[in-house]
């Protein structure tokens, strides 16, 4: 059977796991929407994880892909995040008319006017993706031209998003400063602690997810997807066979990005807060890090990670709180190590791959 | 008849050296020209700077006698025609060769061009390994995968860097009888190659390099008399 | 891959769907609280992170005011249990091990929090789940909410006292005030209530100056230059006003001391400074410094005594990584959080979080810092005494001042 | 004025008090142990007896200040005394024998500058050793104007050494800017504007509102030169203080991303561990300077250099083991790399926390690396700074020597060149790898070592510096030292030259802007490595 005649939807059901693991997200999805015996707080943990997924997902594609790391997906988690937080916020006054908590200890007499339009979603949705695609535009245009790569990309992506936390610290930058947006009253009208908001989120964030999988499952397997992989193995061979990798990686940075400030937008109400946290070093190489365990270069691995590691950490930090950070470093080396292609290899394993590890595993791209 | 690639002035520095030195060349429509000389000579800068991978200090190149190639992108230059096999074998390695031929012929997707594609990896002789994934293949099937790649598109100027380092005297004769069955009136073929007997059966000049600089011009066999190319670098 | 089996993958598909969905449908972990005549009470204080220093001894000073009680008979016929976790000084951490506190491990009631960051986050968790969330520290105030007991002052009652006192004949004259504060909101919010104080007094903006650095900033050299020359300008006494936190403090205080300035030529009043924050310096050349809270160790009186004991044995006892010998104010206001809660609760005769808020109204604790601590029904906050300290030798604090009683909380401030 | 509010009381209590009034030490020390304002009625009483005072008194005065500073006076129920190791003493007569009991009054803010100025003026007129009453000259030298101008004429007569008479007599001087003698107004002036500082210059500009300096020409002419002067100095200082800080900084940058920059250059691995290899670094000379307490006390002082070896081999040695078991199996995967020394960092962070703590160590400050010297005008250099200063400079030369001057340098530089070929002349660059490794860990770990006098030691200490030396390092260049260095200084300078316009947040905002827009413009930072892209 040839690769090349068949239908692109015959070749997205190809990856068993893929397949496995959308149709375990979207399972998880009709649960969410239709079991009744869920209750509020499982329905908030796993639409949170739903969100880290879909954050974890939209690394994996320009990293696994595309072979660029950004140690900076925060910003683009962060901008919708904001963005969120700024619409539920206009949306909590016009619903409730409670002046939240911000206008207080910002010293403000009312939020800013500007942020008035946001209270309409179809508005701040468009403004959610606007920014992070012009921002993600403007900072890829600029560095793939000059051709930053490799390490420093890595490195300039993490200075970027540093740079955002520490203006975002700044109350005078207009944000609520290090305590960020909180006291969401009410979303599409409804307050927040009536039954099935945390619901009717967490199944947004499944659904979200599930398209964003079949989405990138597309995509990736396409003629488009074939070209970012040959832009990882050797963008210099790519560039030479007449192809503008620019536009390419420029196009697979801007769709990660949205995609990131999408999860930050279903993520927002769902903790209830947002601020500069998520802009920190630390959670950006975490998403990498969800990445790699789960097995980078594979949209289902990038699930598996999220949801594994967040799950571990949700439950750890409240149980057994001194075992997580041990936990963790331990599953980056042991993964770092044993499974150079994640834990989707785990069945896959043999002890001889210690010794040969990296016959055939995403590489970085060239510098 | 319009030359190739034609070389005027070229001088091309990296830091405090000078790998290629006030160069001057012209190569023809219809000539497969051997490019030789010790490490270190330029051969592999003069690529670079005709495929755009490197710029120059000074100097032009022209292809066609009409596109400026030193201020043209490497995409562009690919585009026009000019295309360039490494010295490292270059293939994407999690690709299929197929994909990878594929991506050579710029993604074309019609009749004639499957044709041509199948044609290749039967000229290149891996249509049987067509599914399987580049990084799988042996050294000399990669260094051939890349030839496929680079001759799919029909280019008008086709530049080998190294085409036969690491293959076996049997891969050395087929990549010969392939590159000498790639010479077509329309196109110029540019080999870098330290194998002389290789050299000596496909190229019908030779430009001898010496830091920088053209050290000789002409047949091969005038080439191995010349006492300053036997001295720089064929030896006694 | 081509050639894939229908079998294995629908098995692989139904496996990893129902694995999925599992977790959905387990029971709880940790079982409801209330069966077996024990009362769950949830700390949220880090043990990792950057906060861990400060935050990681309340841990056990719940627990050590939970044994006491309990020792005492307990609460309502239930002996409380402490369940600690550690948010690692990550902000979504905390609201997510909150929710989950609440929510699963059924608490009732939180004892949490060191930054105003982390409140902010835990905030609305509790307001959504209606529970209740004791905070120890002291803040920038402007936050009124039914959820949350302010256990500490807000600056209205501990700030401003302090600066008067500094401003007074009996202090410094203070005339002119250098603010340097980390570049978050309770630096920015104490500072801007001190400028309208100062307003109210008369006194001219070119009085004062305002810096902020960001988080865990260290170099303090180009800064201090900065005080320096402001500080030999003309207009009379200069005062620092120091609202940097965590590894900035003792940063700042090792340069302020290299570059030749004491405590007689330009005093530093240490806001958020603990003597947690002078390990690890030589205090000789900070002597005189002050500090501002609700509670210091010096304080006088035969509850502290007890409290600074029960301390130095618990330690011993549970072996916490922590010094014996010191007891800084937030303690101590997680110690009287725990005992008000427990004298809440047995008041309401229940462990509701609205019962037991309908029962603060009234309240009193004989707090270790000698005052005699009370809360109303007006609101959540809590009344406190006032202590200035002043940096000792040996790495502590003096009571410097002290309030005659305590001030009644003023939640919002009236100067911005 | 800096001391306005205190002396003007003080300047109060000389006018009252008779000149001759006499020392009543029994009075002074019950007054002493009556509250706040009974310590400044008897730092009052002490100063007016100076000028008069016997060199008994004075020495008594002496005596007694101090321990109220030291918080050796116990206040009682009976009569104030004096601990000592040796027995207490009555306050009064300094007699041994009297019952210690009671507690050290506490010196209150504004107290406290009298105490001292008491203390500093006594020890000024009756200091048993010249460099006693040096010191306590120093001490004066700001609060001059406070005291009663007979108190320095006389500790100038009374003054034997004779560069300090001089220096007595110019304080003195000094004190006298607002005496009703012109003419010693004018040498005040002169005087003070010799120290060109700021407060000089607050004291001098204060002048203009005189009358004087409408009516006078020469003492207008005297002040307007004096201010003219200081302001020239004072640029200077400024300038000064400008570099020294921005050196400092750039010295911490420095060393912080060295031993970053030789693995990045040599690997191409980033590694995310370097902040908490200066951790332990810093960890390993707590523990020398323990050991050192427990087997030499004498010699505790000398702990920063001792460690010195010890700090470099315990790193290098953890370098050693995190490459041979982690990094050196993911080589050609450098962005895993970097986040399995992620791994590697929260793993030794978290192991340090349980293992010893959270808190910041204790660490005992040598007098070498304590305080600062004001050289000119409000140019100050402090002494801990200048350590690390000159640590970095040394550490740069050393390391500078390792690269150029050893068999391992020679192979570190020819791997960073062409891995490939050094590997075919016979360099087992494996091994290379693992060597240059710990180089740069060893390097780390002196930075730790440098840092421990300027800033706080926890766990968390390493986290601060990642993105810091990172962008120098970017910045820089691979495989060059001199771009290190290079990036270093600028980083350094700049940021100190934004911080006093901006603030510390924009310094540092605009600064790594500034980085990664030049990073856009030379992707390979500032002394890239040029060659052949493929």
């Amino acid at each position: 059977m040839s690769a090349a005649k068949r239908s692109l939807l015959a070749r997205a059901l190809d990856d068993r796991i893929f397949v496995a693991v959308t149709s375990a997200v979207a399972t998880v999805l009709l649960a969410a929407a239709a079991w009744p015996g869920l209750s509020d707080y499982r329905a908030n943990i796993v639409g949170q994880l739903a969100c880290f997924a879909l954050l974890a997902v939209a690394l994996d594609l320009i990293w696994g892909y595309a072979g660029i790391l950004s140690l900076g997906h925060g910003l683009f988690f962060a901008i919708g995040g904001y963005v969120a937080g700024m619409h539920l916020l206009e949306h909590s006054v016009a619903v409730t008319g409670i002046t939240p908590d911000i206008v207080q200890f910002m010293g403000w007499k009312a939020l800013p006017g500007w942020w008035g339009p946001l209270e309409s979603f179809p508005v701040a949705l468009a403004a959610a993706l606007g920014v992070a695609f012009v921002v993600a535009f403007l900072f890829g245009w600029v560095s793939f031209r000059s051709r930053v790569g490799g390490v420093y990309f890595a490195i300039i992506t993490q200075a970027l998003t540093y740079v955002a936390m520490l203006l975002m610290f700044r109350n005078d930058t207009g944000f609520g400063g290090n305590n960020g947006m909180t006291g969401f009253q009410a979303i599409f009208g409804v307050p927040f602690q009536s039954p099935g908001v945390a619901r009717g989120l967490a199944v947004a964030s499944l659904a979200s997810l599930v398209a964003a999988l079949v989405g990138c499952r597309l995509l990736t397997i396409g003629r488009f997807g074939r070209l970012l992989v040959a832009t990882r193995d050797d963008e210099v061979r790519l560039r030479s066979l007449g192809y503008e990798t620019l536009r390419l990686k420029l196009a697979v940075w801007c769709v990660s990005a949205v995609l990131a400030a999408v999860a930050g937008l279903l993520y927002a109400p769902q903790v209830g807060i947002i601020n500069p946290r998520v802009l920190s070093p630390d959670l950006s190489i975490e998403i990498a890090v969800w990445c790699a365990i789960g097995g980078r270069g594979r949209l289902a691995g990038a699930v598996i990670g999220a949801a594994l590691v967040n799950a571990l950490k949700f439950s750890l930090s409240a149980t057994l709180p001194d075992l997580w950070p041990f936990v963790l470093a331990g599953l980056v080396i042991l993964v770092a190590l044993i499974f150079p292609n994640g834990l989707l290899d785990i069945g896959r394993w043999r002890p001889t791959l210690l010794s040969r590890a990296g016959a055939l595993q995403p590489r970085d791209a060239t510098p | 008849m319009t030359v190739a690639v034609l070389v005027e002035g070229l001088t091309v520095e990296f830091g405090r050296f000078r790998a290629i030195d006030d160069l001057s060349l012209a190569i023809d429509y219809g000539e497969v020209r051997a490019v030789i000389g010790p490490n270190g000579a330029g051969k592999t800068t003069l690529l670079d700077v005709i495929s755009g991978v490197s710029r120059a200090r000074t100097g032009r190149v022209l292809f066609d006698e009409r596109l400026e190639l030193t201020r043209t992108s490497e995409a562009a230059i690919a585009r026009a025609g000019v295309r360039r096999k490494f010295q490292k074998p270059s293939v994407f390695e999690a690709l299929t060769v197929r994909d990878n031929v594929e991506i050579g012929a710029g993604g074309a997707r019609d009749a004639a061009a499957r044709d041509r594609i199948a044609a290749t990896l039967e000229t290149v002789g891996l249509a049987a390994e067509a599914d399987r994934l580049a990084g799988e293949l042996a050294h000399g099937q990669k260094q051939w995968l890349e030839i496929a790649m680079v001759v799919v598109s029909e280019p008008k100027v086709l530049m080998l860097d190294e085409p036969v380092a690491g293959l076996t005297d049997e891969e050395t004769e087929r990549t010969a009888a392939l590159v000498r069955r790639l010479r077509t009136p329309g196109r110029a073929i540019v080999v870098v190659e330290h194998d002389m007997d290789f050299v000596e059966t496909i190229a019908d000049r030779v430009t001898v390099l010496h830091e920088g600089r053209t050290l000789f011009e002409g047949s091969m066999a005038r080439a191995r008399a010349d006492a300053r190319v036997v001295d720089v670098y064929l030896g006694r | 891959m081509s050639a894939f089996d229908r079998r294995t993958f629908l098995k692989t598909t139904a496996g990893a769907a129902a694995g999925a969905i599992l977790p959905l449908a387990a029971p709880p972990l940790i079982r409801s609280a209330r069966a077996a005549g024990t009362v769950k009470l949830g700390c949220l204080f880090s043990s990792s992170g950057t906060m861990a220093n400060l935050e990681g001894r309340l841990n056990f000073v719940a627990g050590m005011a939970a044994e006491e009680i309990n020792a005492a008979g307990g609460v309502n016929g239930s002996t409380i249990e402490v369940v600690t976790s550690d948010p690692a000084s990550d902000w979504p951490l905390y609201a997510q091990v909150g929710r989950q506190m609440l929510a699963e491990t059924k608490v009732a009631a939180l004892f949490g929090c060191w930054t105003s960051v982390s409140r902010k986050s835990v905030l609305p968790v509790v307001e959504q789940n209606d529970g209740l969330l004791f905070y120890p520290l002291h803040f920038e105030g402007d936050e009124n909410s039914k959820n949350v007991v302010y256990v500490n002052s807000p600056p209205a009652s501990s700030v401003l006292p302090a600066v008067d006192y500094l401003m007074s004949p009996d202090g410094v004259e203070a005339k002119r005030f250098f603010m340097l504060g980390s570049d978050y909101v309770w630096p920015r919010k104490i500072n801007k209530q001190l400028k309208g104080y100062w307003k109210t007094k008369g006194i001219d903006e070119s009085a004062w100056k305002e810096e902020y650095v960001p988080f865990s900033f260290s170099n303090f050299q180009t800064l201090v230059n900065q005080i320096r020359a402001f500080a030999d300008a003309p207009g009379g006494k200069l005062v620092v006003v120091l609202t940097v936190v965590g590894s900035s403090i003792p940063d700042f205080m090792r340069e302020f001391a290299n570059q030749g300035i004491s405590s007689s030529d330009v005093p530093v009043l240490g806001l958020d400074m603990v003597e947690a924050d002078l390990e690890g310096l030589d205090t000789q050349k900070l002597v005189g410094h002050l500090n501002c809270w609700a509670y210091l160790q010096q304080a006088k009186g035969e509850a502290n005594q007890q409290f600074l004991k029960r301390w130095a044995g618990y330690v011993g006892k549970t072996k916490a990584p922590f010094r014996p010998d010191v007891a800084i104010d937030p303690m101590v206001s997680t110690y009287d959080a725990v005992h008000l809660w427990a004298m809440a609760a047995k008041k309401a005769g229940s462990f509701d979080a609205p019962e037991v808020r309908k029962a603060f109204g009234g309240l009193s604790f004989d707090c270790p810092s000698g005052y005699k601590i009370g809360m109303t029904a007006e609101n959540n906050y809590v009344s406190r005494g006032v202590f200035i300290g002043s940096v000792n030798e040996s790495q502590g604090f003096d009571v410097l001042w002290q309030s005659e009683d305590t001030p009644k909380p003023v939640p919002m401030s009236q100067y911005g | 004025m800096r001391w306005r509010g205190v002396l003007a009381g003080l300047i109060a209590v000389v006018a009252a008090c008779s000149p001759a009034a006499a020392l009543d030490r029994a009075s002074v020390a019950a007054r002493a142990c009556g509250g706040a304002s009974g310590m400044t009625d008897a730092a009052n009483a002490m100063v007016a007896s100076l000028p008069d005072a016997s060199v008994e008194d004075a020495r008594w005065v002496a005596t007694f200040s101090n321990a109220a500073i030291e918080r050796t006076l116990r206040c009682g129920a009976g009569a104030p005394t004096i601990a000592a190791p040796e027995g207490a003493r009555d306050a009064a007569s300094l007699r041994p024998g009297a019952p210690a009991d009671g507690s050290p009054p506490l010196l209150s803010l504004k107290n406290r500058p009298l105490f001292e100025t008491v203390r500093a003026a006594a020890t000024l007129l009756a200091g048993p050793t010249a460099a006693e009453r040096a010191g306590a000259l120093t001490a004066l030298e700001r609060r001059a104007g406070s005291l009663p101008p007979e108190l320095f004429e006389r500790a100038a007569e009374a003054e034997t050494d004779p560069a300090l008479k001089e220096r007595v007599l110019g304080v003195g001087q000094a004190a006298l800017l607002n005496s009703p003698d012109m003419a010693k107004r004018l040498a005040a002036i002169q005087r003070i504007a010799a120290t060109p500082d700021r407060r000089a210059l607050t004291q001098i500009a204060a002048l203009k509102g005189d009358p004087a300096y409408g009516e006078d020409p020469a003492f207008r002419a005297a002040v307007d030169a004096a201010v003219g002067s200081i302001e020239r100095w004072l640029a200077v200082s400024n300038a000064l203080n400008v570099f020294y800080n921005g050196l400092s900084f750039a010295s911490i940058l420095f060393m912080a991303s060295a031993g970053l920059a030789i693995i990045f250059g040599l690997m191409g691995v980033i590694n995310l561990a370097q902040g908490e290899f200066i951790m332990i670094g810093a960890y390993v000379a707590y523990a020398v300077q323990e050991a050192m307490r427990a087997a030499a006390p004498g010699l505790l002082d000398w702990y920063l250099i001792a460690a010195i070896p010890v700090v470099f081999l315990v790193t290098a040695g953890v370098g050693i083991a995190v490459e041979a078991t982690i990094v050196r199996r993911l080589y050609t995967r450098p962005l895993m790399t970097l986040l399995a020394t992620w791994a590697v960092s929260l793993l030794i962070v978290n192991l340090v926390r349980v293992a010893i703590g959270t808190q910041n160590l204790q660490f005992v400050t040598p007098s070498y690396i304590s305080g600062g010297r004001l050289v000119t005008g409000d140019f100050i250099v402090t002494w801990n700074r200048l350590f690390a200063i000159v640590f970095a400079a040394v550490t740069l030369a050393l390391t500078w020597f390792v690269l150029k001057k050893t068999p391992l340098g020679l192979n570190i530089r020819a791997v960073t060149q062409n891995r490939a070929m050094a590997g075919c002349v016979g360099i087992a660059t494996r091994r290379v790898d693992m060597m240059a490794f710990g180089f740069g860990s060893g390097l780390a770990g002196l930075a730790g070592l440098a840092l421990c006098p300027i800033y706080s030691v926890n766990p968390q200490m390493g986290s601060n510096f990642i993105v810091d030396s990172f962008m120098v390092v970017v910045l820089g260049g691979v495989g060059t030292l001199a771009g290190t260095v290079i990036a270093a200084l600028g980083v350094g300078q700049i940021n100190v030259l934004i911080e006093p316009l901006y603030g510390a947040v924009a310094a540092k905002v605009i600064v790594l802007l500034m980085i990664i827009a030049f990073l856009q413009w030379r992707p390979e930072g500032l002394y890239a490595v040029k060659g052949r892209r493929k």
